[in-house]
């Protein structure tokens, strides 16, 4: 376990440096933050001079080598633009991003369990046909579209919710059901599809001949072994939902990391694109050790790294 | 007991009647399945709609009319071209859908063989050959799929110029570990499987038995995939619309259409409910159709098409 | 009941394989080494079907694999008519290895499930573009008829045919290539036991016909006693005991050999019927 | 049309007295309300780059602090455009407009306590003139010439200019003093300012929170308390409104005005223009750029798409700037008469059917795409062959701005520029003059205009600049001029502000009243 463990890190490792260094290149592609930082008016010699006090004269080589003897030091450089070291600013934007997304997934998985549960007991019939064609619905509206709508209906007709912020409880209802629009489609259906797997199995059957009802049947027996896909997807979508909370972001104003990437890439702010990538690399890498090590919880001949391929 | 080798000539099993070919067998299963047909019958309704179309209307859909400013939908005062009502800048709404449709179909289409085709390769191969390939080429998966797309995109269209052909490189390159992760796991697995050393056994090279034993195995779940994601690339084109960063005028496609219509969300509905129906319409058929095929695909649920009169377990 | 063929003449025509000190050792995750083969020896001669038995795990599958070198071998020399397979380079070794064909246990899993059976019989020419028949149809439907298959079972899938058909169409494939060694792994251990009986007649039978060398590996005494000529016995990588049939199953001499024999109730049956 | 600008200046006039009174009323009763919790919630597009005080000028800046919690010597009355006496008392310039003597202000303190006197200003000043730590206020553009800075007594401090400079004080009123105990060598997120609020709590992403300064030398603001938020999209900041979520939105789109009184309209004398690329084929013929002018039907577009947004327009700057010409009006909407001139300019040669770009970007302001794709749909029927593109606001930058690569495919750009100050010395530098880094344009008598203006003031500069502007307009036909831009904002009932010139860069709470 542990030198799996140590193996997956390493490579993880080399994944992440490999993100950071393809970043820094794609970032400087995108031209460079001293037009937008300047004003309209600002003149070449002021454009040059920002440049070198940014260190943005430097051969890209340079520049380059830099950021890596400062990345090492996990010293991303800082933001030109809140002049603080850009990791704080990424880092700072993860709670609510982690809150966001755990709890979104957290929902989408009880509705995917209990309703892709429904549908597999009663596959090919009209529960089963009403709560695919429903689901898949859901995750089929555009995020942004749906934000809008939801913040005309909920929060200006109807006055139930407020209309965007965060700092209230019901602030996160618009944004967290946006953010479980895409997942929950294809969870359902993952449940669905494991949950009949699972319900055809010799010993659910065995179960079921022995009088087990049901929904003891499914909670107890099938819901087990039905776990193994639906984590490994569930893990996959977890790493998906940074995505989806650059959306949440704009429209709700939600201080996630979304947020942070999609202001730093429109500003040039390289610092913070680099940091937050790497924040945001580092936690998908957790993510995916977590689902392995859930994965070795749930079933135990499941040999870690010979498991789920990264 | 009397041992004939020949024992087995009459004995084939009743459903080897091999009339009925793979392509007849699908649409025998097609009519079956309501969903399905409804699902195939509107996207192929759109095929049309995007072939024979655009080139028609192309012009009198780009034609703006500011007097017909978001003119409300369901009249036929000024013409049947206006029935779904006029965008903001009086453009009639259905001659812009049925020119975004082309749009939108090549887009998603464009992006998702693309990627389908190249995370396939890559997929296979990494999983086939293991070792130090499949190190690199998963980690190179890893590197893509954790740059975010809007970089990428914003990279990608700021040193190339917004174009429909640049869009679908940037949804092409974001959804390809998506194929590559599914082919690869296949192959892994398929590459133990005993009809893969028979091969070898036989004298087939490496890439033969990609090509002949391993691509057609894990080809259905990649069209499979592939349709799922026809809605996922139609709702990412929209996204990047939304941000500013997807296509430009005089180009036109769904996802631009309610984009631009966002101003007008609480007095001209009709702007963007439209476009956004027709793409929720067109990811729910492309799921649906995706889920029918995964069934069709999966022998445990085909049953229920093929109507075997009884099912065999394999003898392990 | 063909219940004589054991006794079968040797018809040894020098030796078609001689396998020398075939080791193959497979490495653990943590150094560790389970060694599977630990050192075999034999020959084989035209027309002679050499039995290796043992229970499972004792190493007869790494054997067959390693022989073919569908598994490297880690010592060892496998030599076909003169020309060691152990050195060859990927190319010579599959055109050589074409004279060596292998039946595998499962013909559920050894037939690719999407492709036809003229498909899957012709494959191989594809392989060996010179020996691809001029109406490859016609020569399917042969060799079809060859294993006692109807014609009309050209265009089905291996989801169609029953186990025996399946055995019957995987030898058919391996027939095409005209080989002169069989390596059958055990052939028929996944089929019914009536199929069995069928399916071993028919390579029995072609074995007269064609004159091929069997090296057959099975854990089931009984059938062993009726098919090979010479038998080995393998127990934890190692032939504990080796040679001509009648004298392994009438005067064992290695003890576990003789335990072999007494677990094995089909056997029992067999020699009080005989 | 002009008397519809003159309409709209007079009702900005009108509403100003109603609200000097207004103001009055409310001041006499402050202490009445004080019981009540009077807070205040604005919501904005941006959250601030940075608070600096020497950052205050950007417009995504500039809103929450300054006049707010910043103060500096001088203001302009949003009302007359005047420059008037804020933290100095007067101010009087030497015979060359060379030096500057500000009397300052007395019994003035700043948040943390230290004495406003003449050293403090001088390092305030210092601090965004004269160091390296990248401000955004005191750029050249604000700035031409270096400024020198001494202290005569505690109360009398003099700025010396190293050309002569006759809009000294207007230039002041972008210098912010923050308190002396104000690192000088870097940036600073704790503005320390001398106005009627204190920086209270700053919740990165969220929100910022102004508290009244108790000590402030001023009359206090009815507002107990000013919580900022952000939200990008227009719509959700109107909605706040709707919901009671906020009190003040600002801005907010055309589409998502309303006509119950409590929408209203704020000049930040901002024009929207086109640039056509003088310098390159096509459009180094005059006849092609005039037939820009008439190929653009303005009161169409303007009417229907920016609706309150917007008044078709026929000049460089608003009416309030000194270059804006009493009673000219330009060329019209004729489009045969554009077809005309291209027909014309092609018979001689000249390539008017060279592909052309149309550059804008997505936010140049609210509805922008649409207006520009009208605009490309007129260039289109009087046969210009016109490209559209929307491009990110870097790339839209670097077309913007000289060195102009000569590869560059010829293009017409969209610009929306804003002159809050009044003085054409904010506009005609950059834009006109051969020098200019955002001009196209080379015509040296416009250039000498521009220069001897620079040295002159009142009246006789005024008089330059106009001049400047007849030439530019009646035979360069450089610029495009296509409407003056209007801003919304929203108040929630109880709640009354009258926006001003200024309401863009600097929301004074103290203009803020509550009615309810």
């Amino acid at each position: 376990m542990w030198i799996f463990l140590r193996r997956r890190l390493l490579t993880s490792a080399i994944s992440l440096v490999g993100v950071i260094i393809v970043v820094f290149f794609l970032a400087r592609l995108t031209g460079s933050p001293a037009n937008l930082y300047l004003p309209e008016s600002a003149t070449q010699e002021q454009i040059d001079e920002f440049n070198r006090l940014n260190g943005l004269d430097q051969p890209l080589l340079v520049q380059f080598w830099n950021f890596l003897v400062g990345a090492v030091r996990l010293d991303f450089g800082d933001s030109i633009w809140q002049r603080r070291p850009a990791l704080d600013v990424a880092l700072a934007a993860m709670p609510p991003t982690l809150t966001l997304a755990g709890i979104a997934l957290g929902l989408s998985l009880v509705i995917a369990i209990i309703a892709g549960s429904i549908a597999a007991v009663y596959r090919f019939r009209f529960p089963d046909r009403a709560i695919s064609v429903t689901t898949l619905t859901i995750s089929s509206i555009p995020d942004f579209w749906f934000a809008l709508v939801g913040i005309l209906v909920f929060a200006v007709q109807l006055r139930l919710l407020p209309t965007s912020g965060y700092s209230t409880a019901s602030a996160w209802i618009l944004p967290t059901a946006t953010v479980m629009l895409a997942p929950i489609g294809v969870l359902t259906q993952v449940v669905r599809g494991a949950m009949i797997d699972a319900l055809g199995a010799g010993y659910v059957q065995n179960a079921r001949a022995r009088g087990f009802g049901t929904a003891r049947l499914v909670a107890r027996h099938a819901l087990r072994n039905a776990s193994l896909p639906i984590v490994s997807v569930a893990g996959d979508r977890a790493a998906g939902m940074v995505n989806g909370s650059i959306i949440v972001g704009s429209v709700f104003a939600f201080p996630g990391i979304g947020t942070v990437i999609l202001g730093a890439v429109l500003n040039r702010d390289f610092a913070v694109i680099q940091a937050s990538v790497f924040v945001v690399g580092v936690g998908v890498i957790l993510v995916n050790i977590a689902v392995d090590a859930i994965y070795a919880l749930i079933d135990p001949r499941v040999r870690v790294g010979a498991g789920k391929g990264k | 007991m009397a041992i004939d080798s020949k024992g087995a000539r009459a004995v084939l099993l009743p459903d080897a009647t091999v009339s009925r070919t793979g392509a007849r067998l699908t649409l025998h299963r097609l009519l079956h399945s309501p969903s399905a047909l409804i699902s195939s019958g509107w996207l192929t309704l759109l095929v049309l709609v995007a072939v024979i179309l655009p080139p028609l209307v192309e012009t009198a859909a780009n034609r703006q009319d500011l007097s017909l400013r978001l003119l409300p939908p369901f009249s036929l005062d000024n013409g049947p071209m206006f029935i779904l009502g006029a965008d903001g800048l009086g453009r009639p709404e259905l001659l812009q859908l049925i020119v975004g449709t082309r749009t939108s179909l090549l887009v998603a289409a464009s992006a998702v063989a693309i990627a389908a085709v190249i995370g396939f390769a890559i997929g296979l191969i990494s999983g086939y050959f293991g070792g130090w390939v499949d190190e690199v080429l998963m980690r190179i998966a890893d590197i893509m799929h954790t740059i975010p797309s809007l970089l990428l995109a914003l990279a990608v269209l700021y040193v190339l110029q917004p174009s429909i052909a640049n869009l679908i490189i940037v949804l092409a390159i974001t959804r390809i570990p998506v194929y590559l992760r599914v082919a690869r796991a296949q192959a892994l697995e398929l590459r133990e499987r005993v009809f893969v050393e028979s091969s070898r056994a036989v004298g087939a090279g490496d890439w033969r038995i990609l090509r002949t034993d391993l691509a057609p195995m894990v080809l259905p779940t990649i069209r499979t995939v592939a349709m799922l994601e026809v809605a996922s690339v139609l709702l990412a084109a929209a996204g990047l619309s939304f941000l500013g960063i997807g296509l430009q005028r005089p180009d036109v496609d769904w996802g631009m259409m309610v984009a631009d219509g966002r101003p007008y969300l609480a007095t001209a509905w009709w702007v963007t409910v439209f476009p956004g129906l027709v793409i929720v319409l067109t990811a729910l058929a492309a799921n649906l159709l995706s889920n029918w095929l995964r069934a069709a695909e999966d022998p445990s649920q085909a049953a229920r098409f093929i109507r075997r009169p009884r099912m065999r377990k394999a003898a392990r | 009941m063909a219940s004589e063929t054991h006794d079968r003449p040797d018809t040894t025509e020098g030796p078609v394989l001689e396998v020398t000190g075939l080791r193959k050792v497979f490495e653990g995750r943590h150094g560790a080494q389970t060694v599977a083969v630990a050192g075999a020896d034999f020959t084989l001669s035209a027309g002679e079907c050499l039995a290796v038995v043992g229970e499972s795990g004792s190493g007869k599958s790494t054997l067959a694999r390693s022989v073919l070198r569908l598994i490297e071998p880690t010592a060892g020399s496998v030599v076909y008519r003169g020309t060691d397979l152990v050195g060859l380079d990927k190319r010579a070794l599959r055109r050589t290895r074409r004279h060596l064909q292998m039946i595998f246990q499962d013909p559920y899993a050894s037939l690719h499930p999407r492709q036809t059976v003229y498909r899957l019989i012709s494959e191989p020419w594809r392989v060996h573009r010179d020996l691809m028949p001029d109406r490859p149809r016609d020569r399917v439907a042969e060799l079809l008829d060859q294993v006692g298959m109807p014609a009309s079972a050209i265009d089905a899938h291996p989801a169609q045919l029953s186990g025996g058909q399946r055995q019957r169409v995987s030898i058919a494939r391996a027939l095409g290539l005209k080989p002169d060694v069989l390596v059958l792994d055990e052939p028929v251990s996944a089929l019914d036991v009536s199929i069995q009986a069928q399916v071993i007649t028919l390579l029995m039978e072609l074995q007269q016909e064609l004159g091929l060398s069997y090296l057959f590996i099975s854990h089931d005494l009984a059938l062993v006693r009726l098919v090979a000529t010479r038998v080995a016995v393998m127990y934890r990588g190692e032939f504990v005991e080796f040679g001509p049939t009648s004298e392994i199953f009438e005067r064992p001499q290695a003890e576990y050999t003789r335990a072999l024999l007494s677990a094995s109730p089909a056997l029992a049956e067999f020699g009080s019927g005989a | 049309m002009n008397d519809r600008i003159r309409r709209f200046a007079l009702a900005a006039l009108a509403v100003t007295s109603a609200t000097a009174l207004l103001a009055g009323c409310a001041g006499g009763d402050a202490s009445g309300s004080e019981a009540q919790d009077r807070s205040l919630r604005i919501v904005l597009a941006t959250e601030p780059v940075s608070l600096d005080p020497c950052d205050t000028q950007d417009a995504a800046n500039a809103q929450i602090l300054r006049a707010n919690v910043l103060e500096s010597l001088t203001r302009i009355d949003a009302q007359t455009g005047e420059v008037v006496p804020l933290l100095a008392e007067e101010w009087e310039a030497s015979d060359d407009n060379k030096t500057w003597t500000f009397t300052l202000k007395e019994g003035v303190t700043f948040h943390d306590g230290a004495v406003f006197d003449a050293e403090a200003a001088a390092t305030a000043v210092n601090r965004v003139l004269n160091t390296d730590i990248g401000c955004g206020n005191g750029t050249t553009d604000q700035f031409p010439y270096p400024v020198t800075t001494t202290v005569i007594d505690e109360n009398t401090l003099q700025l010396t200019s190293e050309q002569p400079d006759g809009i000294f004080p207007l230039r002041m009123t972008y210098i912010d003093l923050a308190s002396p105990n104000t690192p000088t060598d870097a940036k600073t997120d704790d503005p320390i300012g001398t106005g009627p609020f204190e920086l209270g709590e700053v919740v990165s992403g969220e929100s910022i929170t102004l508290t009244p300064f108790a000590d402030y030398w001023g009359e206090a603001p009815e507002a107990t308390e000013v919580t900022y938020l952000y939200r990008t999209e227009p719509t959700v900041r109107a909605s706040m409104i709707t919901t009671g979520e906020a009190d003040l939105a600002v801005p907010i789109s055309a589409a998502d005005a309303t006509d119950d009184g409590l929408t209203k309209e704020y000049s930040d004398n901002r024009v929207f223009f086109l640039r056509t690329q003088t310098n390159k084929p096509p459009f180094n013929d005059p006849r092609v750029r005039e037939a820009v002018h008439y190929a653009i039907d303005r009161e169409t577009i303007v009417g229907a798409l920016m609706e309150r947004s917007g008044l078709p327009y026929d000049q460089l700057v608003a009416p309030t700037v000194n270059a804006y010409l009493e009673g000219y009006e330009g060329p019209g909407f004729d489009p045969d008469k554009a077809t005309e001139l291209l027909d014309e300019a092609a018979a001689d040669g000249v390539a008017v059917d060279t592909t052309i770009e149309l550059v804008t970007r997505p936010d140049l302001f609210p509805g922008s795409d649409e207006v520009m794709q009208s605009i490309a749909q007129n260039l289109t029927d009087v046969g210009f062959s016109v490209q559209l593109r929307s491009l990110d606001t870097d790339a839209w930058l670097q077309l913007l701005r000289k060195p102009f690569p000569p590869e560059q495919v010829p293009n017409i750009i969209a610009i929306s520029h804003d002159n809050i100050s009044g003085d054409a010395s904010f506009t005609f530098p950059k834009y006109v003059a051969s020098t200019g880094t955002n001009s196209t344009l080379e015509n040296s008598e416009i250039d000498a205009l521009i220069a001897e203006a620079e040295t002159k003031s009142g009246d006789e500069r005024a008089e330059l600049y106009q001049e400047a502007s007849k030439l530019l307009y009646d035979e360069e036909f450089t610029l495009v001029p296509i409407a003056l831009q209007t801003k919304l904002l929203r108040l929630a009932p109880g709640i009354d502000y009258e926006p001003n010139g200024l309401t863009g860069v600097e929301l004074r709470i103290s203009d803020i009243t509550f009615t309810g």
